[in-house]
C-alpha cells in the first residue's frame, strides 16, 4: 500500500523521511561494501531491485474476487537480509513512484519506513523465528511473507491514523477506521503473498539450489564427488 | 484431432503511440496443411501468432476457427486454447517446471484430465517429438535444441488442432533444424495443422505447402512458388530469393532443368539435373 | 515496447532534453507548493499548472497522464473518505468539517501527484539518478539503482511472455491453477535475474569493468530562462493562491 | 590498430561433474583476416570463445596473442581485453545503460581515456555500425537487431585487433543480416581481425577466409574449401554440406562449371555458369 503525493502533511512527511533514513543509510552502507568487496554485486544487487519491482507487477487472484499486488518484501527480506532490503525497497518505491505514480516523492520516507524497513524487518524475524523453533523452510517463507505484508500494512494504518486522528475518538478510532478499511484487500493480500512464497521457493529449491545455497538460505551440502553414479 | 481451419480477418495491432503493427491483415491457414509466415525483423509475425493464439486482442478484425469468431472471455479463449497451441521462439521462457515430464504434463493437468490420460499425452508428446528420454531429466540442464524439442511437446500435449510456431528452427544446429522438421512432419501425419515463423526462405520454401509474408502491416499469402517468386514483394519484404529457385530458373534457362514448377531444394534440384554431362558448344 | 507508459512518455516528450536539474526544479517547487499552501486555490493552480505544462510545452500524451494518475486517484478516494468519516458512539458518520477537510486533502494530494507525475513524464529515470550522486548518495547506490533501470525492462520482457505462455496452456483458469502458475512464473523471473546478473557481469568484465559502471554523461545544457521563468512562475503562483484567497 | 595472431593451444576446459567440453582444442586466428567457427549445438563453440577473450580460464592449455601467453592476472586481463574483444549472442547480456551513446562508451571510458577521446570513439563506432541515428535512444526501446548492433559496437569502440563475435547473425532477417555482414567489413578495413561462430554453413562458406569447425572436443581448422568440402567431417560434426558447394560439384561434374575451386555462393555460382543455353544430347 503506497501513500500518494501530497497526502500527508508536510510535518508527517519529514518526521518519517527521518525517521527512516537511518535504516537506509545503514542498508546504503552495506551496499557500498559489499561493492567495493566484490565489484560484481553491483549487477546482483540490481537483479534484485528489478525483480522486486517486477514482482509487485505479478497478479494474484484473491479471494473476494479483485486481484491485487503482492508487495514482495516478505521475499527481498529472506533473501538479501532486510538492511539491503530498506535500501534496494527504498530505489524500488522511487521507482514506482516515477514510473507508474505509486506513492510519491515527499511520502517516499513514509513509505519506505513501513514497505522496506518495517515489513522487512517483521517478516525477517518471523521467517527465522520459525525456522529457529525447527520450522521447515516452506512454512517459514509464508509466515516471513504473511507477515511482512501485515505488518506493512499495519504501519500503514498507523501513519495514515497519526495524520488523520479521528475527530471523535482520536488515534484509536482514526487506527480502527483505517484498518477496516484496507483489511478487506490486505488481509487477502497477505495470505496470498505467503503462498505465493511457498510455490515460489518449492520451484527454487528444485531449480536453483546453487542461488539459495549463496545467499545462505540452505545449508551449502558437501560436494557430490565427480562421476558420482 | 480432426482438421479445422482457423482465419484472421482483417486484423488491426496497434501498440500505443506508435503507427499500427499490423493494418489489415488476412490469413486463412490451410486445415491440415504446413503454413510458413516469413517476414523481415519487426514486420508483425510475431504479433500476428500472438492474435492467431488468442493472447492478444486485436484492437479491430477478428480471428475464428471454422468461421466461429473468437471471443475474447474466459470461455471463448479457454475453447479456442484446446484448438489453437502457440509455441514460443524462446524455450525459457515455455519451460518453467522442475523436470521435463512436469512441464510437458502442465498443459494436459490444466484441462483438467485424469492422472492416466496425463501420462499417456506426456509420453506421446515426448515420444513425438524424439525427447522420451529426457523425460526425468531437469529442464535447466538441456541443451538448446533440447530444450526447444520439449517447449514443443508441452504445446503438443494439449493436442492442439493447429500447432503455431515461432521460428521452431532459430538457434538450432543444422541437424537439430533436421529434426525438428521431421518432428513437424510427423505432427502433420497425425493430424495437426503446422504454422511457423521463420526469416529462412530457403527452409520455408522446402518445407511449407503455403507461405505468407508479413509485409508493410499487411499479409500476403500463396504457394512457395506465387510467392518466393515474386521478386517485387520479396524487396519490399527485406527477404532473400531462395536459392533453389534463384539457381533453379538460371539452369531451366540453360536449358538444364525441365520447365515447370521450379525445385524447392537441393536435393530435388539435384535429382532434376541431367544425369550424364552434357556436350557443350 | 516497453508496457510503462510514463517511462515512454518521458523518452518521447519535448522536454527530454531539458536539463533534469532544471525540471526538478520546477517540480519539487511545484511539489513544495502543493503541500505547503492551502487547497484552495493553491492545490488548484498547482495542478492546473502542472497539467496545463505537461500537456502543452512538454507534450506529454493526455491520455498517459490520465492512465497514470488513476492509481492515486483510487488511493486518495479511499483514504479521504475514511479519513473524514467519524467513528462516534452510534456508529457511523460525517465529521463536522468532512466537505472542508475532505477538500483539503484531495486538493493536497492530486496537485502533488500531478506534479510528480509532470517530473516523471518529461524525464526519464535515468536522467534523475545521476542527479541523486549530486546528492551525495554513493556511486555505488546509482550504480544498483541504474542496473535495476535496465534489468526492469528485461525481466518485464520475461513476465509477460511466461504469463503468456502458462495462459496459453490454461494455467489461469482456476483460481488454484492461477496460484501455482504464478508462484512458478516468480521463480522463473527470479532465476532469470540471477542468470542475467551473471552474464551480464561476464559481458561487462570483457569491456573492462574493474571498478564501476562508469559512463559518459549526457550533456544536458541547464536553460537560464527556463531557471528565470521557473522562479518567476512559482512566485506567481504563491502570490496569486495569496491574493485570491 | 596493428594486426595481432591470437592463437589457443591445446585448451582444455571441463565444467564441474561434466566429460570436459573441449579437451586439447588448438587454434590459430589469420591475423587481419575473417575467421568463421562452425560447429553443433553444445559442441563448444562458446566456450572456445570465451577462453580466447580471457573471460574463461581453461584447465589446461593457453591462449596467447602473437605468441605471448594471456595471464589470468588483473593486469593480463586489462591488457588481453584492449586486443580482444568478444560480442555475446544475446545483446541483453551486453547492454546495461538506459541510453545507447551512453552504453557504448562504458569501454572507452574503462580505458582511462580522456572525455574527448571516448566521444569520438563512441560516434565512430556508432556510425561504423550504422547506429548513429540511435546515439540517444534508450537501450529498451529498441529493436533486436538494432540491439544486436549496438553491442556490437560497444565492442568495437575499445579498438581491438581482434573482435570475437558469438552468432551475431542468430535471429536477424536477410537484411540485417547483409547489413551487419557489411558492418563487419568495413570493420576489417579498419584493420580489424575478425572471428563469428555461426551455424550457418553457407554464411560461412561466403564470408569467411579460414573455417574452424569444433567437434568431438577438438578444433579442425582450414580453408573453406579443405573444411567444408570434407563429408566426414561434416557428419561428425552434424553440420550440412553448404549449397554451393554440393550444386558446384554437381555442375562441375556435368561440365557445366569450370573446374578448380567450387564457388562459394549463389552469385559466384550464377556468374560462373555458362552465358548460353548448352546443347544437349
Ligand atoms: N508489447 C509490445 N509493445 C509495443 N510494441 C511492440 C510490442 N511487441 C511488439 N512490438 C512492436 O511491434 C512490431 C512487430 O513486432 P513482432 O515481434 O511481431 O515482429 P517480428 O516480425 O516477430 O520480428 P522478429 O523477426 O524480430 O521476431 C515491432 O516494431 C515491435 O517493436
Ligand atoms: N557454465 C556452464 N556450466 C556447465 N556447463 C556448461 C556451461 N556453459 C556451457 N556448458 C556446457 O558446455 C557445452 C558447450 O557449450 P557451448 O555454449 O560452448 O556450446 P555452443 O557450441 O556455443 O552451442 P550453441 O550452438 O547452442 O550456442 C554444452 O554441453 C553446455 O551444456
Ligand atoms: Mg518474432
Ligand atoms: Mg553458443
Amino acid at each position: 500500500m503506497h501513500i500518494a503525493e501530497g497526502f500527508l502533511p508536510p510535518a508527517h512527511a519529514i518526521g518519517w523521511t527521518l525517521a527512516a533514513a537511518p535504516f537506509v543509510v545503514h542498508g546504503a552502507r552495506a551496499v557500498v561494501k559489499e561493492v567495493r568487496e566484490h565489484p560484481e554485486a553491483t549487477l546482483l544487487l540490481g537483479a534484485a531491485g528489478a525483480f522486486t519491482f517486477v514482482l509487485s507487477a505479478i497478479k494474484l487472484p484473491s479471494i473476494t474476487g479483485s486481484s491485487s499486488h503482492p508487495t514482495g518484501t516478505g521475499v527481498g527480506a529472506i533473501l538479501f537480509r532486510p538492511p539491503v532490503m530498506a535500501l534496494l525497497g527504498t530505489v524500488v518505491l522511487l521507482f514506482q513512484a516515477l514510473l507508474l505514480a505509486h506513492g510519491g516523492l515527499t511520502t517516499l520516507g513514509a513509505n519506505a519506513f513501513s514497505l522496506a524497513i518495517v515489513g522487512p524487518w517483521v517478516g525477517y524475524g518471523a521467517y527465522r523465528l520459525t525456522r529457529a523453533l525447527g520450522g521447515d523452510l516452506l512454512p517459514g517463507v509464508f509466515a516471513g511473507m504473511a507477515l511482512a505484508d501485515l505488518a506493512t500494512y499495519l504501519t500503514t494504518s498507523v501513519q495514515l491514523a497519526l495524520a488523520f486522528p479521528d475527530a471523535g475518538s482520536g488515534f484509536t478510532g482514526a487506527l480502527v477506521k483505517f484498518l477496516g478499511v484496507f483489511a478487506v484487500t490486505q488481509i487477502p493480500l497477505a495470505i496470498g503473498e505467503g503462498l505465493l512464497g511457498v510455490l515460489l521457493f518449492r520451484v527454487l529449491v528444485t531449480n536453483a539450489r546453487p542461488d539459495l545455497e549463496r545467499l545462505g538460505v540452505l545449508p551449502v551440502r558437501p560436494a557430490e564427488p565427480e562421476e558420482a553414479r | 484431432m480432426s482438421h479445422r481451419t482457423l482465419t484472421a480477418e482483417r486484423l488491426v495491432v496497434g501498440f500505443e503511440r506508435a503507427r499500427p503493427v499490423l493494418d489489415g491483415a488476412s490469413l486463412t491457414v490451410p486445415a491440415g496443411g504446413r503454413l510458413a509466415i516469413l517476414g523481415a525483423n519487426g514486420s508483425g509475425k510475431t504479433t500476428l501468432l500472438r492474435c492467431l493464439s488468442g493472447t492478444l486482442r486485436p484492437a479491430a478484425g477478428r480471428v475464428a476457427v471454422d468461421g466461429v469468431p473468437l471471443e475474447h472471455s474466459r470461455r471463448g479463449l479457454r475453447a479456442h486454447r484446446q484448438e489453437v497451441q502457440l509455441v514460443l521462439q524462446d524455450p525459457d521462457d515455455q519451460l518453467f517446471s522442475a523436470s521435463v515430464a512436469q512441464d510437458v504434463s502442465f498443459g494436459p493437468l490444466n484441462l483438467g484430465l485424469p492422472e492416466d490420460a496425463v501420462r499417456t499425452r506426456v509420453a506421446e508428446a515426448l515420444t513425438l517429438l524424439s525427447v522420451d528420454h529426457l523425460a526425468g531429466r531437469p529442464t535447466h540442464q538441456l541443451s538448446y535444441g533440447e530444450r526447444k524439442r520439449v517447449a514443443i511437446a508441452g504445446a503438443v500435449a494439449m493436442r492442439p488442432c493447429v500447432l503455431l510456431l515461432d521460428e521452431p528452427t532459430a538457434g538450432l544446429d543444422p541437424s537439430a533444424v533436421a529434426e525438428a522438421m521431421a518432428a513437424l512432419a510427423r505432427l502433420q501425419e497425425n493430424d495437426s495443422t503446422v504454422v511457423m515463423s521463420t526469416h529462412d526462405v530457403d527452409l520455408a520454401l522446402s518445407w511449407a505447402e503455403e507461405v505468407a509474408v508479413v509485409v508493410d502491416r499487411q499479409v500476403v499469402q500463396g504457394t512457395p512458388d506465387e510467392v518466393l517468386g515474386d521478386d517485387a514483394l520479396l524487396v519490399r519484404a527485406r527477404l532473400g530469393r531462395p536459392w533453389a529457385m534463384t539457381l533453379g530458373a538460371r539452369l531451366q534457362e540453360l536449358g538444364l532443368l525441365p520447365g515447370g514448377a521450379l525445385p524447392r531444394d537441393a536435393e530435388r534440384l539435384l535429382a532434376a539435373l541431367p544425369q550424364s554431362p552434357a556436350v557443350r558448344t | 515496447m516497453t508496457g510503462l507508459a510514463v517511462d515512454d512518455a518521458a523518452w518521447a516528450s519535448a522536454w527530454r532534453t531539458r536539463s533534469p536539474a532544471d525540471k526538478l526544479l520546477l517540480c519539487v517547487g511545484l511539489v513544495g507548493c502543493a503541500l505547503a499552501l492551502p487547497a484552495w486555490p493553491g492545490s488548484v493552480l498547482v495542478g492546473l499548472t502542472a497539467v496545463v505544462l505537461a500537456v502543452g510545452p512538454a507534450r506529454v500524451p493526455a491520455r498517459t497522464l490520465g492512465r497514470a494518475i488513476r492509481w492515486p486517484l483510487a488511493f486518495i478516494a479511499v483514504g479521504a473518505l475514511t479519513a473524514v468519516v467519524q467513528l462516534g458512539g452510534d456508529g457511523i458518520g460525517w465529521a463536522p468539517d468532512a466537505a472542508a477537510r475532505g477538500g483539503s486533502l484531495v486538493g493536497h494530494a492530486l496537485a502533488g501527484s500531478a506534479a510528480v507525475l509532470l517530473l516523471a513524464t518529461t524525464t526519464p529515470l535515468s536522467d534523475l539518478l545521476p542527479a541523486l550522486q549530486r546528492l551525495r548518495v554513493p556511486a555505488a547506490v546509482v550504480e544498483v539503482a541504474s542496473v535495476v533501470y535496465r534489468l526492469l525492462f528485461v525481466l518485464l520482457e520475461s513476465l509477460r511472455t511466461i504469463r503468456e505462455a502458462q495462459t496459453a496452456r490454461l494455467g489461469y483458469s482456476t483460481w488454484r491453477r492461477s496460484y501455482r502458475s504464478s508462484g512458478a512464473l516468480a521463480a522463473a523471473v527470479l532465476t532469470r535475474s540471477w542468470d542475467r546478473a551473471h552474464r551480464l557481469q561476464e559481458g561487462l568484465a570483457g569491456r573492462g569493468m574493474d571498478t564501476g559502471l562508469r559512463v559518459l554523461p549526457e550533456v544536458l545544457p541547464s536553460s537560464r530562462v527556463f531557471r528565470a521563468a521557473t522562479v518567476l512562475g512559482l512566485a506567481a503562483l504563491v502570490s496569486a493562491s495569496q491574493v485570491i484567497a
